[in-house]
């Protein structure tokens, strides 16, 4: 079954959020709203996620393995390091000494909690990544777009749907 | 890095010092050195000069408060506001007190300044990279930096007198941090030459360069916890001891007759020289 | 979308394993490899085989040191390493001494040159080959004394242990890496206090190896400065007392 | 007075902040090139310096730290402010922080590589920096973790990388409006690059959303971390003046406060060199200046305490570093700080001077050569005064090297600071469309239910 | 040191040129291959090692003292001098002047070649030239009109060089030491008959000092400072007390339990003073002594010497309780005009307290009168001066000296130099009297030198030390003195010196000819050599001075001056235990060693008292001119608690205009403003007796010393701390 891909241009959000609703209201063969439906704005809209439905972020799961991990390892790694450093007396401390540590322990949770929270978001946003099939740099300026993967033959419904809320533009493009 | 060292060791890593009880063994280099025989003659100074490979840096950066000398007598008048000081003056040799908890240890970023098994406060010249926290951070002020090249682009050793120095020590170029090691070449030569006889030093068989040739034999250096040495029957006698922070001297009401201390004793670095009070004559 | 959390997981856990795997393992030194030194051109081409290495097997009463080695004592020639701090080049005296009365090899190019250093009673110009950086103080006495005369190693596996395969070169090239790491590997190892017998210092791996269970009737290497009772000198597994090597900075380092 | 004009267009954001990256007034070019001038200054010394020895410097035995540890701890309390206006006020929804939080960041980076440069300047020995750093090596050494330096470090690594980590995840929605609206050429291609292939999805926002707030949380302990870190390098010690237990809170109010300052002057600068008087906006100024003026007064209240609870204290080799501060050699950089740092803020809590660009100009760049001093004030005298009297010294003047190396370093800061400018919007174009739809919605909504309300109020 | 290695073999075999020296240790930081090389011996002793040292004694020749010092030597150069242990003298140990030996060898401005004068300019030339010049000019000159002015001289080199003289049918042999203690050992000859007894210090229960800086520059410092540590420890379990009395304050007043500050030159009368006090006291007096001191009573002294007449009454009470004690005498009291009178006043209390017998006890002297030292005085530059100006001094021959440095600037001895013919100095450096020689012959180092060495003091017994090569020469072109002299005994006495290869072959068949008099006379001559160069020291029971006990009463001390208005100021020239006389001043050691009790190095100073300098608006660094009638310096004031307000100091040593990169240029010389008084009595310099002015001039500067702003205060800290006597009981302590 060949895909086709739409991308509607809007000036105005309350406009692109109509359409969400309808699309997401209306059932369309070959047509997920949840799969196939991107919205694509200049700005964060809170709104966004409301209409589109309760989508999971992960993120928080990265950064709580990230900075445990970092932690432990900062604190083994150092310890260990001390340990195998000919096991040097210094200021008569203790070969392992823990308020050092402990600083630096927690130097390294935050360490591993910022690297590994942004690898997740890398991983989880799909970063980097390729340009999507249809994009128009409206979008980075003042525009909502919404992008959506449907079957060759219900293009024209959703083309209308866009029309009936006014898309400034839609593009159009054989999918793959 | 091993963890398992680490686990299995935990205890021994975890110990403090000197206060929790591990006695050195079998050497703890100690001094003391009594003020009321100590002349301040520099004779200590310069024998440290020519053992040592110390650079004369010269009137200029002499002023600039950039001497090397690893001892320096210090001469303090008697604070009493009398118009002539008819007590005389003192003189302190001081030079590096090779604390057991030295404050210098802990701050090094890079470790160069450790304590040994044998009491030492050690110097790694090569492991230096000049951050000079160790010095910013001793109270007796007794680390020295090399701020210049001097044996290169200063010149301090002329052709000629490049063959007086000492190849035991390392010879230490710009950028590094250095101090006095208590003759630490000759110690080790004296460890290494009983290693090979399967004993340990006897008291008298390592003399640092200051104790060697002090007129007055106001210095005293040798092995603490052997109770034959001379350093450790002074520290007896006067009841100072390593790990403690107040003296016997001090804690007694009203005049004791003990004459031992150790200087800034109350910041807790538990030095490793004892110095004994200068006496004055009371029937005059 | 899970996809990519499940990668991540992979991700994840691969690092925290490899990581976990880091933290514990014993960090060997970096450079253990037999890395050779670069070649040194030498005054004179002293053709170490020919002096220590081993005598031709098929006449081991040869003495014709053209058809092998002469196994001669590293410490005949190297005669300081035993008393002193350096190990030193033997002065051409000791060179003369056996080679005044050698006809056999009298008029070759290389004793012509030694004849003529020793002639003129000049210093032969020796380059070093193993040259540790000069605030390094190794002491070859405490090495000889305790793997040699203390554990009854054979002479040219104790020097080989720092100074490679000598008896094979002609002219000494450096064969061990003689970085710090590499020299606090043996010093964190548990060597045997006191022993005679045999062992092998280097292992299969070129690396040094500890010992095994060694009969205990040497001479004591003497107390050493230790520290904390898993530094001082302990009983192995086979009953016979180990210890480590100095491990203090201002050991080498002054 | 608003904090930003609601009805600009979105279109005129992209096309106002992209033409900061072309077309610049004449002053950034003479701020470049002077910078440049200035930093070619430093290096000279440092070359000096490395050829000769520590000695060029003047320091002496006692006095083994200048300025160059001073200035690493202003540089460090600099690099303070742009985690205050992007991560502290982020969380706290101070939407006003939206055009001006992305060069307070800059500056925090840029701040931090500066105190970095200090850390090598201060070096004896420059070329084995290495053996500071924790990495298998062939000598099978490992740094001291033991010294507050090496927790500095790690600090300040951490710091660094995530300051720049924020920095660049925040700027990443910008950088797709670069990539998308400038015309062909090396820097589109170099957007393309970092844009990582941001397309504004809605799946990009919400992750970004998540990351952007966790990062935020990650850094306000951090950069409290580092500061009071820093001031452990001092408090660790025994020494008279340095081992003081407010040090750590009294060295972050000084950050924050050194920050703020340096804000209000770039503030000043970036809005007039690229024309940005529609986004940093004199409401905004006005605001800053505000946070400036009670932070001031937190520090003011911290050094006093510091003061006090010598003053109060037995110890006495403490209060002669006092003493010896108000009355000795460096009498006149110690009154010259409490004068910069608590009377010259006094300023600031005018309504008038609260706009006055000349005047915030001036205060500004006083209140920081006042945090400067104050740097100066803590590291220098207790070197010249410490526990042991036969080392006091008399005579321990920073020579040419020193001063050459502080002054250059702000040409270094200035520099980078400028080219990211050139190269980067230093006003962030996306937030400030949140803003102004934010501020729209929100006075739309005020419109609707308010205007009866108001009205009433009104009449 | 038992072995049949040649010593001169095995110097020449070890060779130091091979032993290059890393000069930076921390340079490169990895393992490097082929760049440096190792240089073998070609032959080498068994006992000789590389990295190995070895130690050979030899003998300090840093002052006239004669400590028997160590050297350590390896890969063939000398590190560093230890004491010899075996020393009587100094026991094992040194001073820092004697530890610079080493910087005097080593020097980097030591003459290397024979330099000839011609016209301004000089000229390298060879030995044999040189010594041909010699013989040439000598030649037809009579031996009246040829002076050898030397410093104090003993032992072989001696005995040639008075064999020399004698070959030239010279007797003008004249010995200089700018600082010596001449007029004492006139003063001792009357009193105790002889120069110089031996002083026991250890067994003194109180030693009263009259400005004798034992601890510092004074005879035997090290010895004596072996003696104050015993006399310290207690005597009989009683700690030994010391008063020390002076104007300035030296390091043995800093260390004195009383320190006397004393009205300069007043030393006399106080010790009348004291002897009065005494009989007050109810020691009894010989009636003639009692005649003598009635006039002193405590009033009229302490008005006179500014000692209080409590502090007076205190200290006659401690000596008459605490005996034996001992009175010391040094240049403080004796450079006066009238300072051979304070010397007999002085000697005097201590007889008046029966020390004589006790801690003043009879000398050894060396058993062969011709190596036996002949000690210099300041009379010797003054005859010889005397000489050169009238022009009877035709060739003048300098070893040891350098009096165009040491004489004041009045005398002109400079200029007097000028009119002999031919000036030949020997020396190490290009000092200020070389630099106006014709003739300069470079000498050998005492550490590459043969010699031995007899000092005047002589603490048990007579010690002969032996001074030998500890490495081979560092320059091809210099000679010893001994062989020198040999060389050009050869020219005169070829038939008796040709025997002779060099010094050493001398030095050996002397030493051998009287083995008899050292050792078991059966001795093989071989082991007895070796035995001899191995411990380094000879020692001998030697004759006994006969010691007397006169008490001198013909003793006529002068009213303290009144104060000249134009010159206000008493000028001390102080002596450092380091510079003394400035021969040493170019070996930086000692420029760089502060001295002890202002920390100022590497320049001179004017110590005036605080109270003084207040009155004058005088703070630390300003620049002084101080003015005496015969010239005027200029240097920076420092405020200094133990000196007479009336009185100001600068220490002598510095102010070389030549010599050496260490010492030209450095700090002033007030040998040269010191005016031409001399003792009434034995003709010896009155380097006390000069009167100086003082002001302002110039910019003030920082003053370069070791100690800090604190200006040595403790300011509350425990750091150096004292106990009285009563609180301790020393002879429980280890």
């Amino acid at each position: 079954m060949s895909k086709r891909h739409l991308l509607a241009v809007f000036s105005n959000f309350h406009e692109a959020e109509a359409a969400v609703t309808e699309l997401r209201n209306t059932s369309i063969k070959g047509f997920d709203s949840n799969e196939d439906m991107i919205v694509k704005s200049p700005i964060e809209h809170p709104e966004v996620e409301e209409f589109l439905g309760d989508k999971p972020v992960y993120v928080q799961w990265f950064t709580l393995f990230g900075a445990l991990m970092g932690g432990l390892l900062g604190f083994f790694l150092i310890s260990g390091a001390q340990a195998n450093f000919y096991a040097q007396i210094k200021g008569g401390k203790p070969i392992v000494p823990f308020p050092p540590n402990f600083v630096l322990t927690y130097e390294m949770f935050i360490l591993g909690g910022v690297y590994i929270t942004v690898l997740g978001f890398l991983i989880c946003a799909g970063l980097p990544a390729k340009r999507s099939p249809l994009y128009t740099s409206k979008v980075s300026e003042d525009q909502i777009a919404i992008l959506v993967k449907t079957d060759e033959e219900s293009a024209g419904v959703l083309k209308a749907i866009f029309t009936k809320h006014e898309a400034l533009e839609i593009q159009e493009e054989a999918g793959k | 890095m091993s963890v398992t060292n680490l686990l299995e060791n935990w205890a021994e890593f975890r110990h403090t010092h000197p206060v929790d009880d591990v006695p050195h063994d079998p050497y703890k280099w100690a001094m003391s050195i009594d003020m009321d025989t100590c002349t301040g003659c520099n004779a200590c100074s310069v024998a440290c000069y020519a053992e040592n490979n110390l650079p004369v840096v010269g009137k200029d950066r002499y002023e600039h408060g950039q001497a090397m000398h690893w001892m320096r007598i210090e001469r303090y008048w008697p604070e009493d506001g009398r118009e002539f000081p008819d007590q005389g003056a003192q003189f302190l040799p001081m030079m590096c007190q090779q604390c057991e908890a030295a404050p210098c240890e802990t701050v090094c970023p890079v470790g160069a300044t450790n304590h040994t098994a044998d009491g030492l406060n050690s110097q790694a010249y090569n492991r230096c990279i000049g951050s000079r926290y160790c010095s910013a951070n001793c109270p007796f002020k007794v680390r020295y930096f090399n701020w210049y090249d001097y044996p290169t682009t200063e010149n301090v050793w002329p052709a000629e007198m490049t063959m007086q120095l000492n190849p035991d020590i390392t010879l230490r170029g710009k950028g590094v941090m250095e101090k006095c090691t208590f003759c630490v070449q000759r110690i080790r030569a004296g460890e290494r030459s009983v290693k090979n006889e399967g004993r340990i030093l006897r008291d008298g068989e390592v003399q640092t360069a200051c104790q060697q040739v002090c007129p007055t034999n106001a210095i005293t250096f040798g092995n603490l916890v052997d109770p034959d040495s001379r350093v450790h029957q002074q520290w007896k006698a006067q009841r100072v001891e390593l790990t403690v922070d107040e003296q016997e001297k001090d804690k007694e009401e009203g005049g004791s007759d003990l004459r031992g201390y150790r200087i800034l004793e109350e910041l807790r670095p538990y030095p490793s020289v004892m110095y004994l009070e200068r006496v004055r004559e009371s029937a005059i | 979308m899970h996809r990519f959390i499940r990668l991540s997981i992979l991700l994840m856990g691969l690092f925290a394993a490899s990581s976990s795997y880091s933290a514990d393992v014993q960090l060997a030194p970096l450079t253990t490899a037999d890395d050779l030194g670069p070649a040194i051109e030498q005054p004179i081409e002293f053709p170490h085989n020919r002096h220590a290495g081993l005598r031709n097997p098929n006449d081991p009463t040869n003495s014709d040191p053209l058809k092998g080695g002469m196994e001669i004592n590293c410490l005949y020639c190297h005669t300081y390493a035993r008393r002193d701090s350096v190990a030193g080049i033997p002065p051409i005296q000791k060179c003369i001494g056996c080679h005044q009365n050698i006809e056999s090899v009298r008029e070759t190019p290389r004793i012509k040159k030694l004849f003529e250093y020793w002639e003129a009673k000049k210093a032969i110009p020796w380059k070093k080959v193993h040259d540790l950086p000069d605030f390094v103080r190794f002491n070859h006495e405490r090495h000889i004394k305790r793997f040699v005369f203390q554990q009854n190693r054979p002479v040219q596996e104790v020097c080989g242990a720092c100074h490679g395969d000598v008896k094979t070169m002609t002219v000494a090239r450096r064969q061990k890496s003689l970085a710090m790491g590499w020299c606090i590997s043996c010093h964190e190892k548990d060597h045997p206090v006191t022993a005679s017998g045999n062992g092998s210092l280097i292992n299969a791996e070129g690396m040094p190896s500890s010992m095994g269970s060694l009969a205990a009737n040497g001479v004591s290497i003497g107390s050493q400065a230790y520290w904390y009772g898993f530094k001082k000198p302990a009983a192995n597994a086979a009953g016979a007392e180990v210890a480590k090597g100095p491990n203090d900075c201002s050991s080498c380092h002054y | 007075m608003k904090d930003i004009n609601e009805d600009i267009a979105w279109a005129k954001i992209n096309t106002d902040v992209l033409r900061s990256l072309e077309s610049p007034r004449k002053l950034y070019w003479v701020i470049v090139f002077g910078a440049l001038a200035v930093f070619s200054v430093a290096v000279g010394c440092e070359v000096y310096q490395y050829n000769m020895g520590m000695g060029v410097a003047n320091m002496d035995n006692p006095h083994v730290w200048g300025l160059y540890i001073a200035t690493f701890i202003f540089w460090i309390g600099m690099s303070h402010s742009g985690t205050l206006l992007s991560a502290i006020l982020h969380l706290m929804h101070a939407d006003w922080r939206k055009p001006i939080y992305r060069f307070a960041e800059a500056m925090t980076t840029f701040s931090l590589m500066t105190a970095g440069l200090f850390v090598m300047v201060h070096l004896g020995r420059l070329w084995q920096f290495y053996y500071s750093l924790p990495y298998p090596n062939d000598r099978s050494l490992w740094p001291n973790f033991q010294s507050p330096l090496l927790w500095d470090a790690m600090a300040i690594f951490t710091y660094l990388s995530s300051s720049v980590i924020f920095l660049f995840v925040g700027m990443i929605p910008d950088l797709a409006i670069c990539r998308d609206h400038l015309h062909a050429g090396w820097r589109k291609k170099l957007y393309t690059v970092l844009a990582l292939g941001w397309e504004g999805t809605d799946r990009q926002w919400r992750n970004f959303r998540v990351t952007y707030l966790t990062i935020a949380c990650f850094l306000i302990p951090l950069a409290v971390s580092v500061h009071s870190i820093v001031a452990s390098d001092f408090a660790m010690s025994q020494q008279p003046g340095w081992h003081v237990t407010s040090f750590p809170p009294y060295f972050v109010a000084g950050a924050l406060y050194s920050g703020c300052a340096a804000i209000i002057t770039l503030f000043i600068i970036l809005r007039y060199t690229f024309k940005f008087e529609e986004y940093m906006t004199l409401a905004i100024l006005k605001k800053t200046v505000r946070l400036t003026f009670a932070i001031a007064m937190v520090w003011t209240y911290l050094n006093a305490v510091e003061f006090a609870s010598v003053w109060y204290s037995h110890d006495i080799a403490s209060k002669e570093v006092l003493i010896q501060k108000a009355t000795g050699p460096y009498a006149i950089a110690w009154w010259g700080m409490i004068f910069c740092g608590s009377v010259v803020p006094l300023i600031l809590a005018f309504k008038r001077f609260q706009t006055n660009i000349p005047v915030l100009l001036v205060t500004s760049l006083l209140l920081n050569l006042g945090m400067w001093l104050e740097r100066w004030m803590i590291v220098a005298p207790t070197f010249s005064h410490g526990i042991y009297p036969w080392t006091w010294d008399h005579d321990q003047w920073p020579s040419w090297v020193q001063w050459g190396m502080v002054f250059g370093s702000f040409g270094w800061f200035t520099l980078l600071f400028m080219v990211f400018c050139k190269v980067f919007p230093s006003v962030s174009m996306y937030e400030v469309k949140e803003m102004v739809y934010h501020r729209t919605l929100a006075s739309k909504k005020l419109e609707d239910s308010g205007m009866q309300e108001s009205g009433k109020g009104a009449h | 040191m038992d072995n049949n290695f040649d010593r001169r073999d095995f110097l020449k075999v070890l060779g130091w040129g091979g032993a290059a020296v890393a000069l930076s240790g921390c340079g490169n930081t990895s393992v490097e291959d082929g760049k440096e090389t190792v240089v073998s011996y070609v032959e080498a002793a068994d006992y000789v090692m590389p990295g190995i040292s070895v130690y050979f004694n030899s003998t300090c020749a840093q002052c006239d003292a004669g400590c028997s010092i160590t050297g350590r030597v390896r890969e063939g150069r000398v590190l560093k001098l230890e004491g010899n242990p075996d020393s009587v003298i100094n026991r094992g140990k040194m001073c820092g002047l004697g530890q610079a030996g080493v910087q005097h060898h080593y020097n980097p401005d030591r003459v290397r070649e024979p330099l000839l004068r011609t016209g301004s300019s000089g000229e390298t030339i060879t030995w044999d030239k040189a010594y041909a010049l010699i013989a040439e000019k000598l030649n037809g000159v009579s031996g009246d009109q040829i002076d050898f002015l030397t410093g104090t001289v003993s032992g072989h080199l001696k005995a040639l060089l008075g064999n020399y003289l004698e070959t030239l049918s010279s007797k003008n042999h004249y010995v200089y030491e700018a600082i010596s203690p001449a007029v004492q050992r006139a003063a001792n000859l009357k009193s105790y008959g002889m120069e110089m007894p031996r002083y026991s210090i250890n067994k003194a229960k109180v030693v009263l000092s009259f400005g004798a800086d034992f601890l510092g520059a004074w005879v035997s410092p090290v010895h004596f400072s072996q003696q104050y540590a015993e006399f310290r420890k207690g005597v009989d379990g009683q700690r030994g007390v010391l008063v020390q009395v002076e104007s300035k304050m030296t390091l043995t007043g800093a260390n004195a339990d009383r320190w006397l500050v004393v009205r300069p030159g007043t030393e006399g009368i106080l010790a009348l003073g004291i002897i009065n006090a005494l009989g007050v006291a109810g020691l009894s007096l010989p009636a003639n002594v009692s005649a003598l001191v009635n006039a002193y009573d405590k009033e009229r002294v302490s008005k006179d010497t500014g000692v209080s007449t409590e502090n007076l009454v205190k200290l006659a009470a401690m000596l008459k309780e605490r005996s034996p004690s001992l009175v010391l005498l040094g240049s403080a009291a004796e450079g006066y005009e009238h300072g051979s009178q304070n010397a007999a006043a002085i000697n005097l209390l201590n007889q008046v307290l029966g020390n004589v017998g006790k801690t003043v006890e009879a000398s050894a002297s060396v058993p062969f009168p011709q190596i036996a030292p002949t000690i210099g005085n300041t009379a010797g530059a003054r005859i010889v001066n005397n000489r050169l100006a009238s022009g009877q001094t035709k060739v003048l021959f300098t070893y040891g000296v350098n009096p165009v440095f040491t004489t004041p600037a009045e005398m002109g001895f400079k200029d007097n130099m000028a009119k002999a013919g031919f000036k030949v100095a020997f020396a190490h450096y290009l000092d200020e009297t070389a630099l106006q020689a014709d003739l300069v012959l470079p000498l050998d180092s005492a550490l590459e030198d043969w010699g031995t060495q007899v000092a005047e003091y002589q603490p048990d017994g007579v010690q002969i030390s032996v001074q030998q090569p500890l490495m081979e020469k560092l320059h091809p072109n210099t000679r010893g003195m001994g062989d020198i002299l040999l060389a050009l005994l050869k020219q005169r006495n070829p038939e008796t010196y040709n025997a002779f290869d060099d010094y050493y072959a001398y030095l050996r068949t002397a030493l051998l000819k009287n083995k008899p008099q050292f050792a078991d006379s059966g001795a093989d001559d071989d082991v007895f050599w070796n035995g001899l160069l191995g411990s380094g020291i000879i020692n001998v029971s030697g004759n006994l001075n006969k010691l007397s006990d006169k008490m001198a009463v013909d003793i006529n001390l002068p009213a303290p001056v009144e104060k000249d208005s134009k010159y206000p100021f008493n000028l001390i020239p102080s002596v450092s235990a380091h510079l003394r006389d400035g021969r040493h001043t170019n070996q930086p050691w000692l420029q760089e060693s502060p001295d002890p009790l202002t920390t100022i190095v590497w320049d001179s100073w004017v110590e005036i008292h605080p109270k003084k300098a207040a009155e004058l608006g005088i703070v630390e660094g300003d620049i002084l001119q101080v003015e005496s009638k015969s010239g005027s310096i200029k240097a920076q004031a420092y405020l200094f608690p133990g000196i007479h307000p009336d009185a100001v100091s600068i220490p002598l040593g510095r102010g070389h205009e030549a010599m050496g990169r260490y010492a030209k240029g450095y700090g002033v010389n007030p040998f040269h403003i010191l005016n031409r008084v001399f003792d009434r009595e034995t003709g010896e310099l009155a380097m006390h007796e000069t009167m100086v002015s003082i002001s302002k001039v110039g910019k003030r500067v920082i003053v370069v010393k070791d100690e800090g702003a604190a200006g040595g205060h403790q300011d509350g800290r425990r750091i150096a701390l004292s106990v009285t006597s009563d609180q301790v009981d020393l002879s429980e302590e280890v």
